[in-house]
């Protein structure tokens, strides 16, 4: 059957020959180049300010906190699961990290670099908590996902609120957001750099190691996956715990960022990270999708956002437009699957 | 007609919680000498309040001759949008930033590197506590809370016989609502006024009346529900439902159309106002003096005064809010 | 064997249709007729086109090239529902049940009765009960289908395909998971269908069925019409040469077993869902040893509950003298047992990953797939090639979706899981479930295989032959209990069918 | 965990029997009417004026918008979709009603049941065509029913905004929010009966006609459905409508009881009615809820808020309690799906 069909697609007319190269390239990188080129065409024609490296730097720099972010929720989805409590997750990572750093400043004043490492690692280790309670909920209670992240979410939220009565915390030493917020390294700003180390661990994690297999194994068919002796409610708890880590370290990055704990932020981070991954063809039904892509993913949204902000486009409008272009993303990559469709096995 | 001169509070010396403040006129330019582009952040443009100032920006710029970019980051929670925003517009080439903070002080270190960039930041409506900024224009929310309470408190002196309070200042969390909140405290401490209850929430109305229904249904002989605009257009409603119209009576720590029209009806009070329109306009005039290095008051801001059915009629609405078929704008050339 | 007249106008007639799929032409111009009181079965090889020619017929897909006639006019079927209402039924392959429903909704599903737009529930009722009742499947009407097992299901496919008045009936491997119990209940009805003039398509890759109800047979190789022949005496080797296009030896193997120490010892096991009681069976290496019994007689659940997919109440499992009792399957595959499910969609493959991944899975913490904590995928993607050509895979696409695969390629995919490591003890649930000849004869060797070099086997099956050909001994169950457990000398079939409704004799 | 707990059932013969009659009508009734009741019953303790005709009429009438919104939420869900949009269409409603009925107001000042009826039907069309642009989206261009409704919502939303300007649309008549804000009808409160009608028509379409068996076709296993003979494309384009018409029925009750359209309302919809859904066990993945349940589950969350103000439980604790009992309220399903194997077994 294979010397069939390829001896039909040889037989095609060279016409259809460089369509096929154009195809082959959208098949393999997927749809997001593409839009992301057009974004760039389109935003640089209607902004001069746009194309350039400070402006694209920046484009970056705010991205940084959702790619992080949608790294763990693709991790999650692919579980087939959904974590609603990320956007918790950075709220009580950036009050905790700000609570800690602003106590610990009062007891050793000068010992800065303690001070900036335990607040750190405390921010972390309450964030992470969150994610092993939401990995204990759905692994082993069998809540379903949404509602646990949900509950856990509000749940936390309201914690975070109460440790801060609603106000920001501040009294973190200045060099914490000059190092984490502000700081360059190569002359590329350091969130940058942590966010790139982040997706290639994620990356590494997922297509490397055997624990990667298993998410998409869980998220394929979880039975298949407990025949083949795949440790199933581990595969699931670890993969919130992961996610919540995640979200942790991008809630200390934007912590140092706005140089204050805040109780108020994040929480339009869920459903930002999920259209991220969403748009990068990562399936809600679990078992498919790719690292890469996700990561173009939440920078293509940031760009889209900022692109619009320099093209001045009324801010009415621009809820309007990234509905429409979030849509416009999925049905391409619809086109996409079909392309796929003519072109496998020859 | 000109909006100026208008009776405005003078602080000396500036940015400082111990400034001596002053009565005095506000006088600004009557034309820029060039066509600067200013950058106006605003936290959202959700509600009849932001309208206002987004009107008073919009009209002073166009009066001075200046471009204007406005963003809005959509929220009380989108601290981090609003950063992004004011990045944006600054790299799109803003030559100074009027800035409606979503957070106290998640926004120092962008105002920092601002000034280092040589953009001024001129801090309007709800204030921000980093020293970098330029000027300010703001009436803070905590006086404008206390000025409810005080009002309050004169009607229901120590002594008289108690009244029972509903506080619905808006959602947990977000700066102005705090401060007015521990404003209008301070203004009725020590009257016979009884605050029973502080009830946070969005300011969906639909989430107000529901607030404001559940606290009749816990307090039957509530004597006032107070808070928001959201919160006293919505207890309009719910009151009218359930025949307690002219038992329960409403106030709002700021001014909208409702607001006035419910004012005007007499299904409301009264409510306090920041003179909205006129802080905004200051603030584009101080950021075009700072501009051209013109002398410039560094923190002024309209005097507060409460509008009750007495002074409904004679107060200059365009001070206050945005005229009825105002649409949002968010660019003038 | 009585014949449909040739002469009689067909029924149904297909003419150059072809299909192309992703990479690959599924039907190449094949042409085909049908004559009222038929059946004509379709014949071929795994992959050869049966399935998507029957869906192209049944309105499920439709033709790349080519036209469909019924009684003389074109037809173009948009949709199954059209077809349905045309008189064309079809028992699907993979089955067109509801998981979340119960037998008697899927089996009235998209056709409900309906009074006054209302659904008539009464009237539905008493229609399921009389199509259970006419085929003898004695099904609970309102247990989700998620609940039953393949062969349960199975039936309820069946049961679906006999409710009103058809003129087409199309049956795709209807018994591939049935005991002949319930397939000589099916015989019966196709052939009253055939009797009252109804043309029957019959996919089947068991010689003894063809045999017994074919009267024409068209054989389809690599998506091409070979050719169609009258049934009667036609040889079977003649057959599966037309069908592989090679000749084949015979489809079981000679086994030599060399019983030696117990390996896997299951001692008074009783389930929670209380579908086996107090059973016990024992295997040695070096021996296949067959689990015969009823459909829904325990005879898989016994396993499923060894190996800790179903909760158990009583009861002791040993593998290697170590028990296992409740473990959980990661920790049983370590330990060298291994079982493969009978449905390959429910609990075998994840559909929409690559056929590699599916393969290895089980492997990934062994060498020499593993490096570390990570996977050596040039190794995954070596050793996972030799496998599928071991395993005869064809169309060999290792990086396509097992989605893609016809169902016998799937099949041979979940069951090379098996050797992706050595085990002690193998349990094959139904193995070779709409697998074709040569497949099946190749299954049964490398089973063969295992067991000649010491492992040990243990075969569920409700195929008949299958146990008297490979098992050295064979353990019979009936309503969850061990009737009987029968030596190679008495491995015959009126023993073991004797033992099949012992209880209900008894009773 | 599971041997364990059989074992102890099995161990104790005597102890059984209550057990069991206990089980089997928590199995039958699900856990929500159990929950109701303890609400209720920790409630009244808590509030002395939580017990009253008056209050849990309000509660009643508070809980009518995210019922009916709920209704649609879940055949949309049953369908193994999702529609995040539901908040979007309330608003758009809400500000299509209130501005046809200002401007008809101007134009014929007298006729009131006039303007009433045709503002309503501007409403409700506005709205069912949101409904409309998401089945197609979903059904014909295979776009996930997340991004698809999340990207309309955005979209709707940026529209109702441009129109309003965010500030709240006055001018209908008096009447429309006497009659279906406040008006009572014996007694009981008009939107109480539109809702009732909403939840009873919505139970005969699931459990009595076609339409609703391929619903659950649907969401159980698309391509069987398919394979079936059910129109998967058109059930699946028809619920997003559906759901679509009856969050404008809910957005128009709204806008009579704001007295007001406004842009601002239903931001909460979508995770509230998804939540009420699946605490009343409707399936994420598709084919599993039942109608009654999910009225309760709208109902028990409004009582919950209405008894927790009523407690006087501080706001910040009510985010963490409201949390925390989403979460438990799954926990209890999950026991009873366990009681229900224990049942089948014995
Ligand atoms: N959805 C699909 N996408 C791509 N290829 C497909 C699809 N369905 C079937 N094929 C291919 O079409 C060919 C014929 O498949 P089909 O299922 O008709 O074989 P079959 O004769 O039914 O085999 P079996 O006896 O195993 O059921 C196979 O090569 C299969 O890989
Ligand atoms: N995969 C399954 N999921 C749920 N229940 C099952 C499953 N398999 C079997 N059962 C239940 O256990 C009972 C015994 O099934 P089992 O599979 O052991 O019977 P069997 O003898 O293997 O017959 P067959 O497997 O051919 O149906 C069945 O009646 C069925 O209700
Ligand atoms: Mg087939
Ligand atoms: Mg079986």
């Amino acid at each position: 059957m294979r010397t069939l069909l390829s001896k039909s697609i040889t037989a095609t007319p060279s016409g259809l020959v460089q369509s096929q190269l154009l195809k082959r390239s959208f098949v393999r990188l997927g749809v997001l180049p593409f839009l992301l080129v057009i974004a760039l065409v389109t935003f640089s024609f209607l902004s001069s300010s746009f194309l350039t490296v400070s402006n694209l730097t920046n484009v970056v720099r705010q991205s940084v906190f959702l790619a992080i972010v949608s790294m763990g929720q693709m991790m999650v989805l692919l579980t087939g699961g959904f974590d609603l409590s990320v956007g918790t997750i950075l709220a009580l990572t950036s009050v905790a990290t700000a609570m800690a750093m602003a106590t610990l400043a009062q007891i050793f004043p000068d010992s800065i670099f303690l001070i900036i490492t335990l607040g750190c690692l405390a921010g972390l280790a309450v964030g992470t908590i969150v994610g092993v309670i939401n990995g204990l909920g759905v692994a082993f209670l069998n809540v379903a996902p949404f509602i646990m992240t949900l509950g856990i979410a509000s749940t936390g939220f309201g914690i975070a609120l109460s440790l801060t009565g609603g106000t920001p915390v501040y009294g973190m030493p200045m060099e914490f957001g000059n190092v984490f917020g502000f700081g360059t390294f190569l002359s590329i700003p350091v969130p940058i750099w942590i966010a790139a180390l982040v997706v290639l661990l994620t990356w590494g994690i997922v297509n490397m190691t055997r624990y990667g297999r298993a998410l998409y194994a869980v998220g394929g068919n979880p039975r298949a996956a407990m025949l083949s002796g795949i440790d199933t409610r581990k595969t699931q708890f670890l993969v919130y715990v992961v996610c919540a880590f995640l979200a942790s370290i991008a809630g200390v990055l934007l912590t140092a960022r706005l140089d204050t704990g805040e109780a108020n932020i994040g929480s339009s981070m869920p459903l930002e990270s999920i259209a991220a991954c969403v748009i990068a063809g990562v399936s809600l039904r679990g078992g498919v999708g790719k690292v890469g892509s996700v990561a173009l993913g939440a920078v293509f949204i940031s760009l889209v956002q900022n692109g619009m902000n320099l093209a001045r486009i009324d801010s009415y409008m621009q809820t309007v437009v990234i509905g429409l272009i979030l849509i416009a993303a999925v049905v391409a990559d619809q086109l996409r699957l079909r392309y796929i469709a003519d072109l496998r096995g020859s | 007609k000109d909006w100026f001169p208008y009776p405005v509070n003078i602080w000396e010396p500036p940015f400082v919680d111990d400034a001596v403040i002053s009565d005095g006129e506000y006088v600004p330019l009557d034309k820029a000498d060039q066509q600067h582009q200013l950058c106006v952040s605003f936290p959202h443009m959700k509600d009849a309040y932001w309208m206002a100032v987004n009107y008073g920006v919009v009209e002073e710029a166009r009066r001075l001759g200046v471009n204007l970019q406005i963003t809005e980051a959509g929220g009380y929670t989108e601290l981090n949008n609003q950063i992004s925003q004011i990045e944006d517009c600054v790299a799109g080439g803003g030559k100074a930033l009027i800035l409606g903070a979503i957070s106290f002080d998640g926004l120092n270190n962008i105002i920092g590197q601002l000034k280092q960039k040589g953009v001024p930041v001129v801090d309007m409506i709800n204030g921000v506590s980093s020293q970098d900024i330029a000027a300010k224009a703001i009436v803070s929310w905590r006086s404008v809370g206390r000025t409810l309470g005080q009002y309050l408190a004169e009607q229901h002196p120590a002594g008289s016989d108690p009244v029972k309070l509903a506080w619905f200042p808006g959602p947990a969390g977000a700066g102005f609502v705090e401060d007015a909140t521990s404003g209008f405290k301070e203004g009725i401490e020590g009257s016979a006024v009884e605050l029973v209850e502080v009830r946070y929430g969005d300011t969906g109305k639909e989430v107000q009346t529901r607030l404001i229904e559940d606290a009749l249904q816990t307090y039957p002989d509530l004597d006032y529900v107070a808070g928001s605009a959201v919160a006293a257009e919505a207890g309009i409603s719910v009151l009218r439902s359930n025949g307690l119209t002219d038992k329960v009576r409403l106030m709002s720590y700021y001014y909208t159309p409702g607001v006035d029209q419910g004012i005007r009806r007499g299904q409301v009070l009264a409510a306090p106002t920041d003179s909205t329109v006129i802080q905004s306009r200051i603030a584009v005039d101080q950021a075009v003096r700072i501009l051209e290095g013109k002398g410039v008051t560094q923190h002024v801001a309209p005097q507060i005064f409460i509008i009750n059915k007495d002074n409904v009629d004679i107060v200059d609405m365009n001070a206050v809010l945005a005229p009825g078929d105002f649409r949002p704008i968010f660019t003038v050339e | 064997m009585e014949f449909g007249n040739l002469t009689a106008a067909p029924l149904l007639e297909v003419e150059g249709v072809s299909k192309h799929y992703p990479g690959v032409l599924a039907l190449d111009n094949v042409s085909f007729s049908l004559l009222p009181g038929e059946v004509h079965v379709l014949f071929g090889e795994n992959g050869a086109g049966k399935s998507t020619l029957i869906s192209l017929i049944s309105g499920a897909i439709h033709p790349t090239s080519g036209m469909i006639r019924m009684r003389g006019e074109p037809v173009h079927f948009a949709s199954v529902n059209e077809a349905r209402s045309r008189g064309v039924t079809t028992v699907f392959q993979e089955f067109s049940l509801i998981p979340t429903m119960t037998v008697e909704e899927n089996i009235c599903l998209g056709s409900e009765a309906v009074r006054r737009g209302m659904i008539d529930r009464r009237a539905i009722r008493s229609e399921v009960q009389s199509v259970l009742a006419r085929l003898g499947f004695d099904l609970p009407p309102h247990a989700l289908v998620a609940t039953l097992s393949r062969a349960e299901q199975q039936m309820v496919e069946i049961a679906r395909a006999f409710r009103g008045d058809l003129s087409v009936l199309i049956l795709d491997e209807p018994t591939a998971s049935l005991t002949d119990k319930e397939a000589e209940r099916l015989f019966d009805l196709v052939a009253h269908a055939k009797a009252h003039g109804v043309g029957i398509i019959y996919i089947t890759h068991r010689l003894r069925e063809i045999e017994r109800l074919a009267d024409r047979i068209t054989v389809l190789r690599e998506g091409k019409n070979i050719s169609t022949v009258p049934a009667h005496g036609i040889s079977e080797d003649r057959l599966v040469k037309l069908m592989s296009g090679r000749e084949m030896g015979a489809v079981f193997p000679a086994v030599t077993h060399r019983p030696a120490e117990p390996l896997f010892r299951a001692e008074g096991l009783t389930t929670r869902s209380g579908s086996v009681r107090s059973a016990s069976i024992e295997v040695r290496a070096g021996e296949i040893v067959g689990l015969a019994g009823l459909v829904g007689s325990g005879k898989s659940e016994l396993i499923r509950a060894a190996f800790g997919i179903e909760p158990l109440t009583a009861g002791r499992v040993t593998l290697n003298g170590q028990e296992i009792t409740g473990a959980r399957p990661q920790k049983l595959l370590d330990a060298g047992l291994i079982y493969l499910p009978p449905d390959r969609r429910a609990e075998g493959l994840a559909m929409m990953r690559p056929c590699r991944e599916n393969l290895s899975l089980p492997a990934l913490r062994q060498s020499p797939y593993r490096r570390g904590a990570f996977i050596d995928r040039r190794a995954e993607r070596r050793e996972t090639n030799r496998l599928l050509t071991e395993m005869e895979l064809y169309p060999m696409r290792p990086d396509s979706d097992v989605e893609a695969f016809s169902g016998g390629n799937q099949q041979k995919v979940m069951l090379g899981r098996s050797l992706t490591r050595p085990f002690l003890v193998y349990a094959f649930d139904e193995p070779t479930v709409g697998v074709d000849v040569g497949t099946r004869a190749a299954i049964y060797r490398f089973i063969a295989g295992l067991c000649e070099s010491g492992a040990a086997v243990i075969l569920i099956s409700s195929d008949l032959p299958e146990i008297l050909h490979l098992c050295n001994r064979a353990y019979v169950f009936a309503k969850g209990q061990v009737t009987a457990e029968v030596p190679a000398d008495q491995l015959d079939e009126p023993t073991i069918l004797k033992h099949f409704f012992e209880r209900e004799n008894a009773a």
